[in-house]
């Protein structure tokens, strides 16, 4: 569990394979939310908080309750309870808590649940059979990584309603091509080797 | 085989009941406090949150409206059928309103002369900002960039002929365009109006004829022709009251310069005041 | 000119709700029994309301009596059935899945050692990183020609699941990729035979290079190559350690 | 009978899944590679979208408020695992090239929008008939973005070179960049088209 072992996932989530921008995870709340950007920061710190404890959880469940009892297949199922209840206990608890924080950002939590990012974080836990803080810190980074890319693009985005582009493409069709530039940046981190 | 069967059901059922126990858990302990009549009411708003009742959005009328603070009919967009519901859920005795709908007062676009040719972002607040009141000679005149356009949340206004037009169907009187107008040119007017006087141009007319081919010259011609007083000519600008117009159409027709507009030519005259 | 496109006239009859006036009066009513929250009266002693809850309470369906208990019930339930489905299912589906494994990788040995005969037998003893399993060869008459190294090194996409060919002198005899999630038509083309047949005959040591006896990864997956080149060096490197 | 019609025009026109709700864009993205594998993940999603709205639509009294996304994800988790045992023990080929996306079809939010949207209030054979008119759009949009991506990206189609050996392939289509690209530019054509149609009402 050394530093550098930590380190290079880190900055592997958040730049060398961002989970939206190169890992392609988490697109359809990634072009839904970002409009404007502070619901994008708004979404980016939900995120964050539920891909933490999701990792966290999911690795609980599968290594103390799936893998002994051999359960592999049931894994899928039993991750997305998880998440589910994960997202509407933090739904619940923002209602109580910060209803100011809980109105801006209400309908954005229900989203997360279907958010491929956060399911398929913990699916490649599993897959990359990492240990507990590496799931955690897996999970935080990638989410990190999620919030860098919404937060580039929604302020691309804001600034495209000033820009001058045929009819056909207002709404979504330059969204989606502005994200195939930024993706394409973000390639050039792929050959990036950081720590050993 | 069925060992592995058994313990399937064993975990994911007994992960699925501890859940449910902590989520149920949770909504008891975590409940809010919340009137239970906020969900019907936020369920009849149309949800466009498009801030036409003068509140954040649909969410914030809601709060309202339940405490007792907001009209039920406060969204013009929902109308009387909004209205109706919301009637129902809070148990308020309703007043009919007549539903609005935005009116640009100017139809200078390409006839409007220029002082100069604007060249920059397609934004008439933008273009306000070089000093001079935007490209048109006219000082009311739209400039036709389209910051209404981009500003209506139900697609009801485009700019045809560099300037702005109201689709009367699309139209729900949010009146969000009106807002974002730095000429502050768009008025309310009653869904059922069909005379209008497309100009907001208080200039004398020798000075107007010289910036615009269309604008109103104040020349009373149709305060003159009107039976039934409903257009008046206030510091030569025409402008008609809706509680008398009955659309008879007869300014429209006696119009030197064509600026007063009758949208239905077979329906002829009847009394605004009887239409729903 | 200001544009007023108008449909057909509004017929004068229609009136926005068709529902009679009673029935809107009923819709009202119906709305506010429905609350979930029983309302408490005020005025009544504390044990009054009690049992006026508790008898109103009795009335309504479980959902509305006791909503965590209901939920519970509920979601304990569905995922008990749905585990159950799952489980049988699985039950009927794992064994084949298996048996399709097997087979792959029975026929990936052939591949590999054209001459085995029979299941290759494991070899005891752990591996290092991308070495996941030994097998030992034999051919008809029962005696060792190689061993089938299965190795998953780490690709673009995730571990490629590869079996290696090996003589014990540590040579390669052939390289094939069973299983594999790199991007499609680029990773992918590590797995066609213009790429792994340049490991047939390698002696240990081989580099992956652009020298003639090197092995030339593919343009634009080098990544994908890397793991290739790296997993069958391990798997030859395996094979001599054993061999000592 | 002009209900069924109006739900097959909606699914596969206005509300088309891909190019006008623009959800499940993670399979879109990137398993548009090659036609046989649109079709592939389509028909997937579609068979998954039929049962999971069938059986939420049978099931929408018995769930209780609180725990609804939960139960519908548990449900639609379930049929995602059914195809995908089913499909690697019956059909390993297509289960082998779907890879990692059989699992992501559980998070693809199409299905989870329209158990919400649909399936939560209506009847079993709308919402059965409303996944499949789903289904269909999303297979139609998918497949029309994969045959781009596969002709101009690896010049060939259904597997069989189609353009002359010359052609050396655009990588980037092939990429997920290009995803994002070609669904722009397909968004774009449908919405000239759809504005088109409309006679101008724009």
């Amino acid at each position: 569990m050394d530093l550098t072992r930590l380190l290079s996932i880190a900055l592997g989530a958040i730049l060398i394979e961002n989970f939206v921008l190169v890992k392609f995870l988490g697109i359809c709340p990634f072009l839904g939310v970002s409009k404007k950007m502070d619901t994008a920061l708004g979404m980016s710190m939900a995120v964050v908080f539920v891909m933490g404890a999701a990792s966290a959880a999911t690795w609980c469940v599968n290594t103390w309750l799936l893998t002994p009892l051999s359960l592999g297949y049931m894994r899928t199922v039993a991750f997305i309870l998880v998440i589910a209840a994960l997202v509407q206990l933090v739904e619940m608890f923002l209602q109580k808590a910060a209803p100011a924080l809980y109105s801006a950002l209400g309908i954005y939590l229900p989203l997360i649940t279907t958010n491929c990012a956060v399911l398929g974080v913990a699916i490649l836990n599993v897959d990359n059979s990492y240990s507990f803080l590496e799931s955690v810190v897996y999970g935080v980074t990638a989410a990190l990584g999620f919030a860098l890319a919404i937060l580039l693009f929604a302020s691309i985005r804001e600034r495209l309603t000033f820009a001058d582009y045929p009819a056909p493409f207002e709404g979504f069709p330059i969204a989606l091509i502005t994200a195939g530039l930024l993706a394409m940046a973000f390639m050039g981190f792929s050959g990036l080797k950081v720590f050993p | 085989m069925t060992i592995n069967v058994l313990f399937a059901v064993l975990v994911l059922g007994g992960l699925g009941g501890v859940l449910a126990l902590v989520l149920g858990g949770a909504s008891q302990v975590l409940a809010v406090e919340k009137d239970e009549r906020l969900g019907d009411v936020l369920a009849a708003l149309p949800g466009a949150n498009c801030g036409g009742c003068g509140y954040a959005g649909c969410a914030a009328l809601a709060e309202a409206l339940v405490a007792g603070q907001a009209d039920i009919n406060a969204c013009p967009v929902g109308g009387e059928a909004t209205a109706e519901t919301l009637a129902a859920l809070l148990g308020v005795e309703r007043k009919k309103n007549t539903r609005l709908t935005a009116l640009v007062r100017c139809s200078g676009g390409v006839r409007a002369r220029r002082k100069f040719d604007y060249v920059g972002l397609p934004d008439c607040v933008a273009a306000m900002r070089l000093g001079e009141g935007g490209p048109l000679e006219c000082p009311h005149g739209c400039i036709g960039l389209g910051s209404c356009v981009a500003a209506c949340p139900f697609g009801a206004i485009s700019v045809r002929e560099d300037v702005a037009v109201v689709d009367h169907e699309r139209c729900t009187g949010c009146l969000t365009c009106a807002r974002t107008c730095p000429k502050s040119l768009i008025i309310p007017v009653p869904y059922y109006a069909d005379i209008v006087v497309a100009c907001s141009s208080h200039e004398r007319g020798g000075v107007l004829r010289k910036v615009c081919d269309i604008g109103c010259l104040g020349c009373r011609i149709c305060e003159k022709i009107c039976k039934h007083g409903a257009i008046t000519i206030t510091d030569s600008l025409a402008s008609i009251d809706y509680e008398k117009c009955v659309s008879c159409g007869d300014c429209a027709e006696k119009c030197p310069r064509h600026l007063i507009v009758d949208t239905n030519l077979d329906r002829g005259p009847r009394l605004l005041s009887e239409t729903d | 000119m200001s544009e007023r496109k108008r449909n057909a006239p509004r017929p004068a009859s229609k009136s926005p709700q068709s529902k009679t006036p009673d029935a809107k009066a009923s819709d009202a009513k119906t709305l506010k029994t429905n609350t979930s929250k029983p309302e408490t009266p005020k005025t009544k002693t504390p044990d009054a309301t009690a049992t006026d809850a508790a008898n109103r309470r009795a009335k309504r369906p479980l959902s509305a009596a006791h909503p965590v208990l209901y939920m519970v019930i509920m979601l304990t339930s569905l995922t008990a059935v749905l585990a159950f489905l799952l489980g049988f299912v699985n039950g009927i589906t794992a064994p084949i899945i298996e048996r399709l494994r097997q087979e792959a990788l029975v026929a990936s040995v052939t591949e590999v050692l054209p001459e085995t005969v029979g299941e290759p037998e494991i070899v005891e003893g752990t591996w290092t990183a991308p070495v996941q399993t030994v097998r030992r060869a034999y051919d008809g008459a029962r005696n060792l020609i190689g061993y089938a190294v299965e190795v998953a090194p780490g690709g673009f996409g995730g571990p490629i699941t590869t079996v290696v060919g090996v003589n014990p002198d540590g040579t390669i005899t052939g390289v094939r990729i069973i299983d594999m999630k790199e991007t499609p038509n680029i990773g992918t083309k590590a797995q066609e035979p213009a790429f792994l047949d340049q490991f047939a005959g390698k002696a240990p040591g081989f580099a992956l290079g652009a020298g003639a006896s090197d092995v030339h990864a593919i343009s634009g997956a080098t990544v994908s190559s890397t793991a290739v080149y790296n997993g069958v060096a391990a798997a030859s490197a395996a094979v001599l350690a054993l061999a000592q | 009978m002009n209900q069924t019609l109006r739900q097959f025009k909606n699914g596969l026109l206005d509300q088309n899944p891909t190019l006008v709700l623009l959800l499940g864009m993670c399979p879109t993205m990137a398993i548009s590679t090659s036609l046989a594998n649109g079709l592939g993940m389509g028909m997937c999603a579609t068979l998954v979208l039929i049962c999971s709205n069938s059986a939420i639509s049978l099931m929408r009294k018995l769930i209780p408020e609180k725990i609804r996304i939960a139960a519908y994800v548990v449900i639609i988790a379930g049929f995602v695992t059914l195809v995908d045992m089913l499909l690697g023990a019956f059909l390993p080929a297509l289960s082998q090239s779907l890879g990692l996306f059989i699992p992501l079809i559980v998070v693809n939010c199409i299905i989870l929008a329209r158990a919400e949207a649909y399936a939560s209030k209506n009847g079993v054979v709308r919402s059965a008939l409303d996944g499949l008119t789903m289904g269909l759009g999303f297979t139609a949009a998918l497949s029309v973005v994969s045959v781009i991506r596969e002709i101009l990206g690896s010049g060939t189609l259904l597997g069989q070179r189609v353009l002359p050996d010359s052609f050396p392939g655009v990588l980037l289509l092939v990429l997920p960049t290009g995803g994002f690209l070609t669904l722009g530019f397909v968004i774009a054509a449908a919405q000239k088209l759809m504005a088109g149609r409309k006679g101008g009402k724009s």
